[in-house]
């Protein structure tokens, strides 16, 4: 190549190239699932990659903490993503995605402070060439509000998947107001720092707009219900891609804005697609502060609203099932909370042995993450063959002679088909009703995450078996050994 | 001239426009391995935070500088291994 | 905006970049039928946009020979597009992009010869910054092959498929071999005047890779069946979009790499997905020389070696049509070349009034080009629930008590289900032996487009109607009337 | 610095996914619209012959970009043109 281009840069620059079209392929790979896990693979490779080509662009690297705190942040992420439990894998995404906003914010404070990017050219190490604009500096100022919405709203989501912050929506009034204020202010603060020529001033201004733009986090992801976590982390997770691609237009990094724009839009499609799965749209969920009246007014449907609830003694459930030729069980967000999966194979198994058809209907939002069931299931091994999806097995149940709801509530749902004014209406519902038998094994009468009644707990052919998931699971074995 | 951040805008669309088309049909079940996945990917502001810190030598710079390095190594570790550990018990099913 | 950026040229690149998305939804919005239209409206609207962009940029038009060039190329290109029957679509498309690869191959000639893009610093109007490299050059020289080589390639292929150039593979002795000299050679020329300095010598090579290219276009598509030649235009289609691309490159112009690789790359795939309709694989279609060596030897399928052929005369026809309660067109090549889509249409009709039930079997890859059968029967105005797709009627032949084959032979052929080893083996075919009768209409036994012999014609269900397709048609008409 | 050029291949390759993206699952009735109307938009070359004939005086280069631009607006006009009357007679169909 003519031009003076030195061969680090030339090198550094094909590395990031590859980068972005690995972090592509990954993505692409990792919505199918069989090449899914290959796919996060290459990401993650791609990842290394981008990084090493950042090192060799440096040349040198300086301080050398910067070498600890790679080593540090790796040995933290690492650790916490081992030791996490299976069901608290949402949580632990919403930390790391916070730490991940937090760090594009710092990228840019950094950017201001010591680079002085909106006031004068900045030198940029990738391109060599100077790049002043209020581009940049806008960039800059938009890469501190959205990591810093981001991370303040995703610590508030890990508190309340964690249940360190309470679950339901905390509605304060006027909320919308003071929220639209703090935009309006955070993006004024913004144009403002980008026309302040000169230090100290601009520096308050970017300290208010960042105190302003963690404390809308807050208020953004406070009124959410819990069970709505998922979609908001989805959504804060797009965010965060923005706020890199932001940070990449602040210091005129392509794989940077390619890298986050690519995932700020697969974050945002994504959320749509989780929300059309829960048959709710992305405005409800964010403004409407679901499963919150319930909670205020009375119970939606506490155990005084039912009447003729017939109750299964262990023993009888085992008798029933010793005569049974077909088995579906219908696992749901108790199932998780009691870790009851492994026994829930167990019996599967024995009947299976028994000579009798056994296989397990996932519905699509079962538990409190896409896929809840779908990875728990996994980790107690049954076997893929057993895994039904909603419209493979609908028609199914039935030609089906006992079915066992296990901490599943919503998911089963009649009203959901018949009951137009339920907020439920519209769901695609398992159809365990349509069983000979069905058994639903829960602590109590009380509603799931909708805080609606079931009226199937009503229905002739069901039977309630009261007790957490994993003792009524242990004892219906234990009966059924026994036999 | 702006030429640069010019481009920016291209790349930028771009990039979006793949992104929304690669994730086209995702089932369910890859909802949440998908999420943690595209999350980890966005710890590429990782580059950002050694750009920024490399050369700088005030101590305030280094401060800010390796914080960020380390919430986005979080971001990026952390998230390639949990998503790793979801999709490893879809594989084992599979076989 | 900070910065030495004029309004022009910042009003120019908004206009670019809106352009370049209008594209993008243009061609997401012609994959689909509902949205195909407005999707090539979208992509003619940012096409013009493109262009007035172009002009706000330039400032001034000079000289004004520019416009008339437009005027003329406009008018001779609306002309054309106006006054070409539907049947010959094909031959337009290969000459309209004959024509871009041509102009893409001339811009970069301009470039090297009057902004001497390898050899000195270009002062872009779109980007206002130096940017000599030996990427631009080697772009430039790309741009030249690459236009070449579909200018002359989409000319043979209008040739062959006008019938103005023999429509039979052509296999020259040694052809691999030429070809890959003649390749080598262009690209070597390429990278040896990126790194000659200064006028001549590299004028004189420059002119030597051009005159190759032009004869590898004519090597490339001479070897390929006339029945190919639509896969072939999509790729050459390909090719010109990558020359645009390239082009881009040289003039460091984001909207001509962006558009011109959206369309390389979705010409490609779109190739593919011929191919794939066509049961044949890429490679197969460029250098199998399909169809080339029946026509060397002895016909595939003459009329000696059928026996037991029946056949019958319109008034037979007529006569049984009188009591059909249910009726399938199959329209093939045949229909296209007699224009009988309107008599198609009106037996139909005819059949209809009856009260027969009347549909029409579209098999892909009937015809010369793909979805010829859908245009021409569109153009007859037949409706549209009346036309069925190879898959959704494939198992309605069972149930039916007769079916007309206009001019299609290879589509109806049942060895392309029976019998291992024909070429046709493995391609999906309409199922038309199945049927109660089967009336073929075609002028005599000769075989179709994949030269070999049809077993149909044999089966004791089938009965030839001899004929032109558009005569035969008319007088099964006239007897029907007349019954 | 190659900026720019390097930028291109960003753009080059994003371009080329979406591009592969966008044409997932035609349907064989619109390969051929499809074909006719991607070859209009290949068209896009028209603005490199306007701005390599643009201001350059010489009479050779008027002839070479006067060219050119015939070339590319046959391409681009007829192109369109054709892509609409095929895909008019689906729309008239539909009714
Ligand atoms: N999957 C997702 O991505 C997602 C995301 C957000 C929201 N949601 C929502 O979450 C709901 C999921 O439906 P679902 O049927 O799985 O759950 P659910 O409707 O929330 O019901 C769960 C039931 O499990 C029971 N339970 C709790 N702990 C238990 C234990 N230790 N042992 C036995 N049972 C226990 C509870 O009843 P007791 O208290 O009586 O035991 C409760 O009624 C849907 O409304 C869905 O829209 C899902
Ligand atoms: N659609 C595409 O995109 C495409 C592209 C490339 C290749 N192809 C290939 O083309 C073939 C298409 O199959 P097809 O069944 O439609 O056609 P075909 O197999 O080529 O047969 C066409 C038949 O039409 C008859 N015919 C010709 N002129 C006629 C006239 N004036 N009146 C009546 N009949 C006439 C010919 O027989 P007579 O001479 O006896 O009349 C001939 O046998 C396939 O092999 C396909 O792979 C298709």
């Amino acid at each position: 190549m003519t031009g003076p281009v030195s061969p680090q840069v030339l090198a550094a620059n094909a590395g990031y190239l590859a980068s972005v079209l690995m972090f592509m392929f990954g993505i692409m790979r990792m919505g199918k699932v069989k090449t899914a896990r290959s796919g996060n693979q290459l990401a993650a490779g791609a990842m290394l990659l981008a990084m090493v080509s950042q090192f060799v662009e440096m040349g040198r690297i300086e301080p050398w903490f910067i070498v600890a705190g790679i080593v540090i942040g790796s040995v933290v992420g690492v650790v916490a993503a081992i030791k996490v439990e299976m069901t608290e894998m949402p949580e632990m995404v919403a930390l790391f995605n916070g730490s991940g906003g937090l760090a594009s914010a710092l990228v840019a404070l950094a950017a201001y402070a010591f680079h002085h990017i909106p006031m004068q050219p900045l030198m940029s190490a990738s391109m060599g060439e100077a790049a002043p604009s209020a581009v940049n500096g806008l960039a800059v100022m938009l890469s501190i509000v959205i990591g810093c919405v981001t991370f303040t709203g995703s610590l508030i989501a890990f508190g309340k998947l964690s249940g360190k912050v309470s679950g339901s929506p905390v509605l304060l009034p006027g909320r919308h107001v003071i929220n639209a204020a703090l935009l309006i202010m955070s993006l004024g603060g913004s144009v403002m720092v980008v026309f302040t020529t000169g230090g100290m001033p601009g520096m308050g201004i970017v300290i208010a707009v960042t105190v302003m733009a963690l404390i809308l986090g807050v208020m953004l992801v406070i009124p959410i219900g819990g069970g709505d976590m998922p979609v908001v982390i989805s959504l804060l997770n797009s965010y965060s891609g923005l706020a890199a691609a932001m940070a990449g237009f602040a210091i005129n990094s392509q794989v940077l804005i390619v890298s986050g724009s690519l995932v700020g839009a697969a974050g945002l499609i994504l959320t749509q697609i989780m929300c059309k799965a829960m048959n709710r749209s992305l405005t409800n969920v964010l403004f409407g502060g679901f499963g919150a009246e319930p909670e205020a007014g009375g119970k939606g449907g506490g155990a005084d609203e039912y009447t003729n609830v017939k109750s299964a003694e262990a023993e009888e459930v085992a008798m029933i099932l010793e005569d049974v030729q077909s088995l579906i069980f219908v696992p749901g967000y108790g199932m998780a909370v009691s870790q009851a999966q492994h026994l829930v194979r167990e019996l599967g198994d024995m009947m299976a042995a028994r000579g009798c058809q056994v296989r397990y209907a996932i519905h699509p939002v079962a538990g409190r993450m896409p896929g809840h069931m779908n990875v728990l299931l996994a980790e107690a091994s049954v076997p893929y063959e057993q895994l039904f999806e909603l419209d493979q097995i609908n028609n199914e149940f039935k030609a089906t002679d006992a079915v066992i709801v296990i901490g599943a509530n919503d998911v089963v749902n009649p009203d959901a088909v018949n009951k137009k004014d339920s907020p439920l209406y519209g769901m695609p519902v398992l159809n365990v009703w349509e069983a000979r038998t069905c058994f639903v094994i829960k602590r109590s009468l009380s509603p799931g995450f909708a805080m609606v009644k079931n009226p199937l707990f009503e229905a002739d052919n069901n039977y309630m078996v009261f007790g957490d998931g994993r003792k009524a699971l242990e004892e219906i074995i234990k009966c059924l050994k026994e036999a | 001239m702006t030429g640069e951040v010019l481009v920016g805008f291209y790349t930028f669309i771009l990039a979006c426009v793949a992104g929304y088309q690669l994730i086209t049909k995702v089932p369910p079940t890859l909802h949440t391995p998908l999420m943690s996945g595209a999350n980890a990917i966005s710890g590429i502001t990782i580059l950002g935070a050694l750009a920024m810190t490399n050369g700088h030598g005030t101590i305030a710079a280094t401060i800010v500088g390796c914080l960020a390095v380390i919430f986005a190594m979080v971001n990026v570790a952390g998230g390639f291994m949990v998503t790793e550990r979801m999709l490893k018990m879809f594989g084992s099913k599979k076989k």
